[in-house]
Formats: C-alpha cells, structure tokens, sequence
C-alpha cells in the first residue's frame, strides 16, 4: 500500500502552471445566465485548445488519455486555482460515459470532440413531473417513426438547459412494456421545432434550470443510444458516475475546505472552539473523501453500490462545510457572495442524483444486504 | 398559575391568522421583494389597525403597551405567513423610543408606529449591523453605544431571503443620547431578540404544515411520500423541536421586565432558531427538487428560516449570553 | 397567560425544610443491588412517614392531594436535593394509576396504602422475549381456574424485580383472540410457589432487571384488574403515563442539568466554547422540558400522543446531556461514579417505554396525521 | 499508487481474524475482566506469534518495524475481535523505547516485547493519566516531560468497560532522562494514537456485522426490522461513517515519519471515534433492551467503542491539534 503521488507530479505541475497563467483574475459572470453562460462556454474553449478540457478522455477526441490518478490531480489542481466552474460537465460526466460504454464510432466521432471544445453544451433530461426519483414512472414518449422518432411530453429539473444546445434522456418508446422496460435512450437539439423550455429559478431565483416540453420533435435513428427499448439499463450504467467520484471530485471539496480554513483564520475568534471543530470536521472529512476517492481507484472493480455510499458523503460534507461558513460570518451569512452561493447549492446535494433516503435503501440493500423493503 | 394562551390570545392570534390568510401573503412577499411595496404597506397598515404594534407602544404614547405575550402571540402569525417588512425592527424600535426617558424622539415617532404609518427600521450593531428595509422605512435608528441617530440607507445587500433587503447605515443627526442610551438599547435588542424567536416558531410552524400536507398528498413508488419511515420521522422530529421552542418563547415573554429576561429571550431564540432552521432542512428535502424552486411557496419560508437563524443574534451568540447569565449564577 | 408558581411556594418550602434535614449526607447505595434495594426501601418510609412519598395520592392512601403544580414543585426539590432514587416508582407510576383508573376499591384500599410505605415494592412485568415493543406479540398465559388464573411463561426487562415483593402485567387468557384481544391484567407475588426470578445484568453489570418464569403460579380473582379480556385496553391507559411527565418529571432534567452547569463552571476551559454550547443546550432543553410540563398541566385535556412528543425528548436530551458531561471530563469519563450511572442510566431512555422509532411512527400519525403505515 | 492493502498484508489481516475468531475471545475478555488474565496472557502470546509485536519494535532490538500499515491492519482485528490488555501501550511503549536513543532500557524490555514475553503498560499524561491493566503489566512505564520512570498501579479505577482496568501511577526509578524523551514520549502518543483510531474501526465494523445480523433475523410487527426504514437508514449511515475513517487511518500510517504524522493521525482519531461511537449507539438502538444487556456480546463492543472514544485523547483535543497544525500552515 502507499500513497506515491509523483507519477503524476509532472502532469500537475503543467496544470498549475497553465492555470496560474490563464485563471480570469476577476470570478466570470453566474453559470446561471445568459452573459455567464457564454462566459464559461468560451472558457471551455481555452480549456480545449490547451487540451485540459476533458483530460481523462482520449487523444483523438480532445483528451490526453489522463490516468484516473492524473484526473483526481486535475481536479485538485482545477479547484484550487478558483477556476471557473464547468459548464459542461453534464455532457462530460453523464453523456460521454454512456457513449463510451453505448455509443457507436459514429456518435463518438460527430458527439465528443465538439463537446470538449464547449462548441456544444449538453443538458441532462431525465425527471419528469411526478417521476423524480423514480425514473421507473417516466411518461415522456418517443414514438416511432420513418427514420427515426418523435418526441412528446415534458421533462423537468433540466440543468443548464435553459442556455444549453443538446439535451439527452431516457423516453418511453413502449407504453405496453413495464415500468422499467420500454425506455429509449435519445439525444435531441433544444432549439428544435416542437421543443419549449421554461426556465426555473432555483431556491434564489436564478435559471438553475428548466423545464422542457416536447410536441412531435423529429429525432433521427442516429441520435438513439444503444438499443431501442434499452434505456432503462443505457441510463443506470452511468448513474454510478452522477453519485460517484466524476461529478463530485475531491479537488472541490479540498479547495472548499482549505477556503474555510482561511475564513476562520481571517474572522474567527480563535478561542471559539465551537466553530473551530465544525472547520477541523469540514477539513477532516474532506480529507477522507480526497483518500476515499485514491482507495477507490486503486481497486479495479467498478463502485457499483458503492458510490452511494459516496454520494450521501458528499452531499452531507459540502452542506454542513457551507453552514459552518455562514455561522462563521454571522449576521454577514445571510448576504449576497462565494460563501451563499455555495450554500445554496449544496443545498441541492442531498436531493438530486436520487434522494439521499433512496441512496440510504440501495446501502441498505445492496451493501448490507438487508431484506428489500417496500419501504 | 395558568401557563396557555387565555381566550383572548388565544382569539387575538386567529384574528390575525385569518387577517393574514385572507391578504395572501406569498404574493404580498414576492411583490416586497421585487420592489413593490405597496401591497406590503397595506398589509402593515392593516396589522397596525388589529393593534399589532401598539402592543410595544406604551400608553403614554398611544399604545397599550407593552404586552409580550400579545406581541409573541402575534409574531407567530407573522411568521406564519411570512408577513414581509421591518416589523421586528419597528417593535424593537418602540421598545427603544419607548424607554430613551428623552421624550423628544419618543413624542416624534410612537404615536405614528401604534398606528401603523411609521414603518421604522432599525440598526443595532454588533448583532444587527444592517437596517432590514431601511429603502422602504420611513425613519432608520442606528444606535452607537450611547447615542441614537437618525440614518441614510447605503447601497443595498441582497439576502438569501429576497424580501429582506438589507442596508448599511449612514449615521445621520443624534436623536439622543447618554447611559440611558445603553439600557434602552439592551432592551430593544432582547425585545427584538424575542419577537425573532417567535417569528421563527411560526415559520417552522407553518414549514411543517406545508410539508406534511405535501407528504400526504405526494406519491413516490406507488405510495404517498407520508409512508415512508424517513419522511415520517423526519417530520415527528421537527414538531418535537417546535413543540419545546414554543414554551421557551412563551417563557422569556412572562419574564419580561426581569433580570431574567436576556438569559430567557437568548434561550428562545437558540430553541426556535434550531426548530426552524430543521424544518426548512427538512421541508426541502422531503419536497426535493421543487422545494429548491423560487417559485414553489414553501422557499418563502425556506429561505426566510436560514435568514432568521443568524439575524438578531446567531444561536452560538445567544447561547453565550446563556452560560453568561448562568454563571453570575 | 401566566407563569405564578406562589400557590404552591409554601408547600416548595416545607419540602425544602424537610429534605434539608433528612436526605442522607452520604448517597445510599446503588439501587441495582440487595443491600441499596433495602436501603432505599427504609428511605421510602421516611418519606412516607412525611407523607411526601406520594404527594399527589388522596389522604386516604397516604397522599396530600397535591395539585399537580405542588407535584412537579416537589418533584424539582426532589431532585436539586440530590434525594435517592425512588425504589417504589414503577408501582407509584405506573401500577397506581391504572388502579386509580380501573380498580375497585377494596384493590385500592388494599394496594395503594402498602405501596406508598414501600412496604411493598412493585414490578412491572409487560415485555416477554420476542415481545418489546410489540405488545400484541405477548405469550405468557393466564389460565382461567376455580377463584382465579394459572400464570405460564415467562416475562423479561422487568425492573427492579430481582428485589421486589410483587409484579404486575398482561397475560393472554384468551389464545383464540386476536393480537390485541383476549389479555387480561393482573397482579402477582414474586415470591410465590412456580415464580422463578433471574437477574439480568445491565450494560454496566449490575442487576437492574430481572427475567421472570412463571409455572403454574395461581392468582386470586381479586389481583385481576379491570374486565378478564380487555388487558390492552388496561395497559394502554398508562402507556402514557410511562412516556409522559409523572416517569420522568422535569425536576430530574433541571437537577442534572444544574449540576452540569456546575461540572462545567468547576471543571471547563471557559473558552472552550465547543463544550459551553453543548452545555447551555442541555440547559436550555431542560428549562424547555420543565415549561412544557406547566403547559401540560395547565390544559384540562388529557396529554393522548402529546406523551410521545416528551418521551422523545426527553430521553434525547437526557443522553445528550451525560454525553456531553463524560466529554467533559474527558479520560475520566470512563471511570464509575455518578456522571456514568446517569450515562449507563440514560442510554435506556431511547429504547424503553416504546422505542423512540415506535414514538416517531406514533407522532407521524396521531399528531401530524400523516397516513398509516405497515412500516 | 495503490493505495489499498496489498496481498500480503490482506493475508496477514485474514490470518489475525482467524486466529482471534478461533480464540473465542468474548470469553477471553469476560475472563479479562474478571480478573482472570490466563486466556489474555495466551491470547497475547499467539498475537505476538503472528508477528503483532514485532511490528512496533525496530529491527536494532529484535523486531521488524516499525511498520504502520501492518500494525493499523492487526488493530483492525484486535479492535474487531474486542481482545483485551495493554495492546496499544505496549505498542506505544515500544516506540517510546525505540526513541528513546538511551539503549539500555530499550536492550532490556524491546526483545521481550516483540517476543510476546513483556507486557507494558504506559502513562503518558495529560491524554493518557491511568495505566490499563497496570496489575497485569510485566512493567508499567510513565512518561513526566523529559523522563521515563518504572512506576507502581495505585488502586485500580473501574471503567465502563469492565476489561479495561485503569490505574494511577505511582512514579518509581528513572529509567531515561533528556529532551530525547520529550521527542520520544510524542511520537509514542501519535503511534498509540493511531493504532487506537485503528483498533476502533474494527471496534465499529464488528458492531456494524452484529447489528445487520441482528436486523436480518430479528422480528418484530410481523416482519424482519431490517425492512424498517429508520433502522436501514441508521445502519447505512454506520457504513458510511467507517467507510471514510478506514482511508483516513491508512493515510495517517503512511504519514509515519514524516511532519503530518501528528495532524493526520489526530484526523484518524476523530474520524474514527465517531464512526465508531455512532456504531455503539446505532447497535443499541436496533437490539434494544438485548443489547443493553451485560451477558449479551454486544455490550463488550458498545462498551469498548465508548471507552475508546476518550481515550488516548478525546476527539475535541484531537480536532484542536488538526487545527493547530493547519495555522502553523
């Protein structure tokens, strides 16, 4: 057992160096509008022509064939030099994975390479009024069609898609199939005919998300992922990836950590061992996660179960990491900045990606092996 | 000793229940907050004409004040329906007119906020630093150790909670001053620090209402939300928290006027800021993804209990002022 | 609205006088064993012989007919005297008001006058292996008889009955009814012919409860009480009073929270206010609880499900506030002395009386209504 | 980078489970706790057979070590499997006497120490004030700034967990004097206090493995409780808990030697109490009255997981030294 880091030294010192030359000296505009929006995307593009963009991914679409040990040092590198946050990252971790695992050379070569240079954005479309969790209760449809499929029905919770280009997710292509069966697995353009999207402002207004309706959108056969009437499984073999390490990397959570660190040692009392522990317990618990995630690399297998075990970690860290700051900062907690921003979003942590309850049940079951439950 | 709410509180606080149902408050807040204040002011007036702040008047001064039971027994509406404006800050400033001994300000000002058309904001550093409001405010104290000034708003601080929109202080001509000053002033803030407290009782309140109707009404895996053992304890936990909170309020109330009072009003608010804050945690996340929602109703409220939970005091400021208390024995 | 607790100042002050002269210097020892049992028993009739053994009883049966506020008035000297345990309090507690409410009055003659002198000790008999929580499961069996009932089986977690005189429990006499049905409540001796008593160690070893064998062990007609059959109905009537105020009075909360107030002012860093926040919510809590008892008391109706709102809180806060003391005293926190009894003691309080998972399911549906679940 | 155990030292940690399970040490510690220390003795002899002891001591002295990850995998066991003694001051012992750079008590107790031979207990104030076991100890050691001191057991101080068996010291010869101690008595409490973070994950996880079992078979309103959601939530939330301790306490043994070993081995401790005290709490909530039973095998690690959570340092000193170590930067 050890913890060599220094096969990837040289990698992380090209990144930090790069960083520290191309960083925006001023935070970019909110992800969350318009003017920010095409802020990040062409942030992307710098990403891109550097070749940082999608560093795991390989060469010939834009990536560096990066080990998993130089991703993790990417994103420690990436989060620590305050870098801009990623607007891509719903095509990057939740599309690229189930194309690399489902796709043909075909979409691979038409789909990854313009993702990587942020030419396009994805956003995920997956919950429904009524199917949150429960992808199982999906009532979308896609009808079949010559040449391809038509789309109908609305979707909702959209991430990004309010500014996004393409979206992708599951629809139901057999209503006589069962709750699990019948699913296809489609891309689709957001600015298509038949295609309305409704903005929603998150817990603070702003257009975190959208929701989206569909009325007879036209998708060609091409833009179907994996096999008709499979999408069921085409999109559980990348939810391991929304819970597990790729969307929530240790880097963030190290970088939020040591930022707290610095706030207590800017405005704390340092006798105010109250808010001391909570600090020591952010960092403690960022640190094992950092671990966490070297363990779970260092083993082949897949994490499977396991990155609920994650997912629920995660989500619980940056919460209480972000309370502790705004106790920190008194009656300055309540205020418009960095520290209320993050609060407000990993206030969503323990409820997408599947409730933290329901990632409870699958520890339960899957890891514990208790009895399945109806409840 | 008779420890409830009597006929008449218990009648004035359904009064204003209803008072408030009937003025629809969600859109009253989200107008508030969009700079649209009108409707708010109607709402104030209309809280002024049920007696609502001259319960902190004294009668010298056209009140009937004051009465802490009534004015929790309020608040708890208040909060309840997420009445928009400086009300803490307007019954925290009566408390201060009220005992400045200067009749001067007193004179000046008391009279119109028993009867609702002074709408006052008020900063009380360390603990309230910004004036809540203070755009809309007709007039903004700002206390400086043993002074009261008048003040100008500066540039404005968005809040989590859009409808608190919150106002460093420019120091403006002295209203009065002197020791009396400090005194009146420590009593405005346990005053404020009180009605907070009962304010977050009926937010948390009102979260766990909302809430528990959702999960009845809400299905998930073929059953409504409410079956599920997370949710339902989830939920009996929150009403455990209120359900002590609310005596600690009803408590410090009664001890007004004693030297108890500041050790009370900090207890309360610590208790009912921690019940609160728990059901806007879980509100959210038995709601999910819509509860995270600017346009669902409950992130009225949501965002209102973390606001609350720092304003007037954080709960480690206030549990110092316990142990302080506790240790002069 | 009003906090005036004068009424019953001049009865705070006689008990004040009283257990001032009388409570013993040196605490007597511990109750889980035979010589404490004994000595708590001669303890129970010096109260008595003060008729301060049970305040709230009419005269008649060795009562004062306190109000219930001159209750928990006694209750709070009680306790800040740092008074021995109460031997007697599962009969005075939990068997006596079930009499008050179902039994006739040569039982209450012949019951209660013994049971306030602690010449008698009572022992609750409900929980059967297999059966905690879960009332409805019991199997012990009463066996109608000429004059009386056959007791068989076997009961368990019965306090206090490794040393007490006599029991008292449902027993199923009808095997044909239903779960809840066909239980009829009687009272027995533990030291009759066919009653086997095996002490069960608590987590800290000493016998705090006993398991019972029951072979054919007759009881007359008259130790039946209430209607043969209708047991549940019998014992449900004084669940609440288990869970509710009169088993743990706040009296108890506010001595231990005091005496924490003090460990911490004798023993803390004052600026270690990690700890001081933890122990002004210990206090803050028990002042809550004590208040919350006048509320109750002040409201005619009867506490229902309220009771379960206090026994989750209770015994949150109870445990809370010796973790908190045993952290304190940091490596002396393991060692035996009277912060760790309360520890061990404390560590009960989720679990009996109903665990606190069954409270949260009572609480969910009586008072939030919220719908029944099979789980 | 491979930062899992390899083979050998999985086989190595697989073999102690064996050989503890085979030993059947619930008896071994009841005896312990009885004050028949036989079983302990032999049990301790077959550990030290495995090579436990030998880890600690420096090859100069007849040992292998010191080799942290092998002696955090054996504590995972030891802790697992509740085996009772001085294993940890031995071990701290060891390192204490492997510093010291005196040779002549390290030549005199090191050999007999990775033979299995010396049992050592250690006081090492403030965190460490009793000596466990000190009557069984073939030499008690205390620590006092910069000397080392043979010390005699005062009476024994009963714990919560009858097989830990604390005694006051009572200070005797000076074995070794010097600023050399001072270093040495620091690095001995960071080792000690590893392998205790060490020994309370396996104390967690067998508490995890007992309480899912229970869970499995036990029945109550007609079905298994593991269907109840409240206990399911509960015991994954153990589970998540030691997932994340078990990574910090390999990190801290990899830090060995270098200047992080004290911060992260305190990150360890906190880590790895808590996990371990949530495990206690969750096992006695789901056994109920059962698990608060003293014959019942539970209680030996309900018991043991509390103990351990202020021993060798509680886990507020432990976060203060985190801290510490972060403002040094």
């Amino acid at each position: 057992m050890d913890l060599d880091l220094s096969p990837a030294e040289p990698f992380r010192a090209e990144v930090r160096e790069w960083l520290r030359a191309n960083v925006p000296a001023a935070p970019l505009p909110s992800l969350e509008t318009e003017e920010g929006f095409a802020a990040h995307r062409a942030w992307e593009r710098r990403l891109a022509e550097a070749r940082l963009s999608v560093v795991s991914w390989p060469a010939r679409y834009g990536g560096r064939d990066a080990t998993p040990l130089e991703w993790l040092v990417f994103e420690e590198e990436y989060y620590a030099a305050g870098a801009p946050g990623r607007v891509s990252q719903n095509g990057v971790n939740l599309l690229a994975p189930t194309l690399f695992r489902h796709g043909t050379p075909e979409q691979l070569d038409r789909v990854l390479p313009r993702m990587a240079s942020g030419e396009v954005i994805w956003a995920q479309a997956w919950s429904e009024p009524g199917a949150g969790s429960d992808l199982a209760a999906l009532r979308a449809t896609a009808t079949r069609v010559d040449g391809g499929w038509l789309l109908n029905g609305q979707k909702t919770w959209s991430s990004r898609a309010a500014f996004a280009d393409r979206g992708f997710g599951p629809f139901r292509s057999d209503l006589a199939a069962g709750r699990h069966r019948g699913l296809t697995y489609l891309m689709f353009p957001l600015d298509a005919e038949g295609v309305t999207r409704r903005p929603i402002g998150r817990i603070d207004g702003k257009p975190a998300f959208a929701e989206l309706f569909f009325d007879d959108v036209f998708v060609p056969d091409r833009d179907v992922i994996g096999t008709p009437g499979e999408g069921w499984r085409v999109a559980m073999s990348t939810t391991g990836n929304e819970r597990g390490l790729t969307l929530r990397s240790p880097g963030r959570f190290l970088a939020a950590a040591d930022r707290l660190v610095a706030l207590w040692h800017e405005r704390a009392d340092p006798a105010d061992t109250a808010l001391r522990d909570r600090v020591a317990d952010a960092w403690i618990k960022a640190r094992a996660y950092r671990l966490k995630g070297f363990e779970t690399i260092s083993r082949a297998e897949d994490v499977g179960a396991e990155s609920s075990v994650n997912k629920v970690f995660w989500s619980e860290l940056d919460l209480a990491l972000h309370e502790t700051a705004l106790d920190l900062l008194g009656p300055e907690g309540e205020l418009d900045g960095d520290w209320l921003e993050g609060y407000v979003f990993s206030l969503a942590g323990p409820i997408y990606a599947g409730t933290n309850e329901i990632q409870r049940n699958v520890i339960a079951e899957r890891v514990l092996g208790l009895p399945r439950a109806a409840r | 000793m008779k420890f409830v709410l009597d006929a008449e509180q218990r009648m004035f606080g359904e009064a204003l229940h209803k008072l408030l149902a009937e003025a629809g408050t969600p859109a009253v807040v989200r107008a508030w907050a969009a700079g649209s204040p009108a409707p708010g002011r109607a709402l104030w007036r209309s809280l002024a004409d049920a007696g609502v702040f001259a319960l902190a008047v004294p009668e010298s001064a056209g009140g009937v004040g004051p009465l802490p039971v009534e004015l929790v027994t309020a608040f708890h509406e208040i909060g309840r329906h997420a009445a928009p404006g400086p009300i803490v800050e307007t019954v925290a400033a009566a408390t201060l007119l009220g005992r400045l001994g200067d009749e001067a300000p007193a004179a000046t000002w008391l009279p119109g906020i028993a009867a609702g058309e002074a709408v006052v904001s008020l900063a009380l550093p360390p603990a309230v630093p910004y004036a809540l409001d203070a755009d809309v405010a007709d007039v903004v104290l700002a206390v400086d150790g043993e002074e009261v000034r008048g003040a100008a708003a500066g540039p404005v601080r968005a809040s989590l909670d859009p409808a608190r929109r919150l106002f460093p202080v420019v120091p403006g001509a002295v209203l009065a001053a002197g020791p009396a000053v400090r005194a009146a002033a420590l009593e405005a803030y346990d005053m404020g620090v009180l009605v907070c407290a009962a304010q977050l009782v009926g937010v948390g309140r009102r979260l766990l209402e909302v809430t528990v109707e959702y999960a009845v009404t809400r299905r998930q895996f073929g059953r409504p939300i409410g079956e599920f053992q997370a949710v339902r304890h989830h939920l009996a936990n929150v009403l455990v928290g209120l359900e002590y909170a609310r005596p600690l309020v009803h408590g410090a109330a009664l001890a007004a006027g004693s030297p108890e009072f500041a050790r009370d009003v900090s207890a309360a608010k610590v208790a009912a800021g921690e019940a609160a804050y728990a059901a806007a945690r879980v509100a959210l996340q038995v709601h999910g993804a819509i509860g995270y929602t600017d346009e669902y109703d409950p992130s009225l409220w949501i965002r209102k209990a973390r606001a609350l939970y720092t304003a007037w005091g954080s709960p480690a400021e206030h549990r110092a002022r316990v142990m302080a208390a506790l240790a002069r024995g």
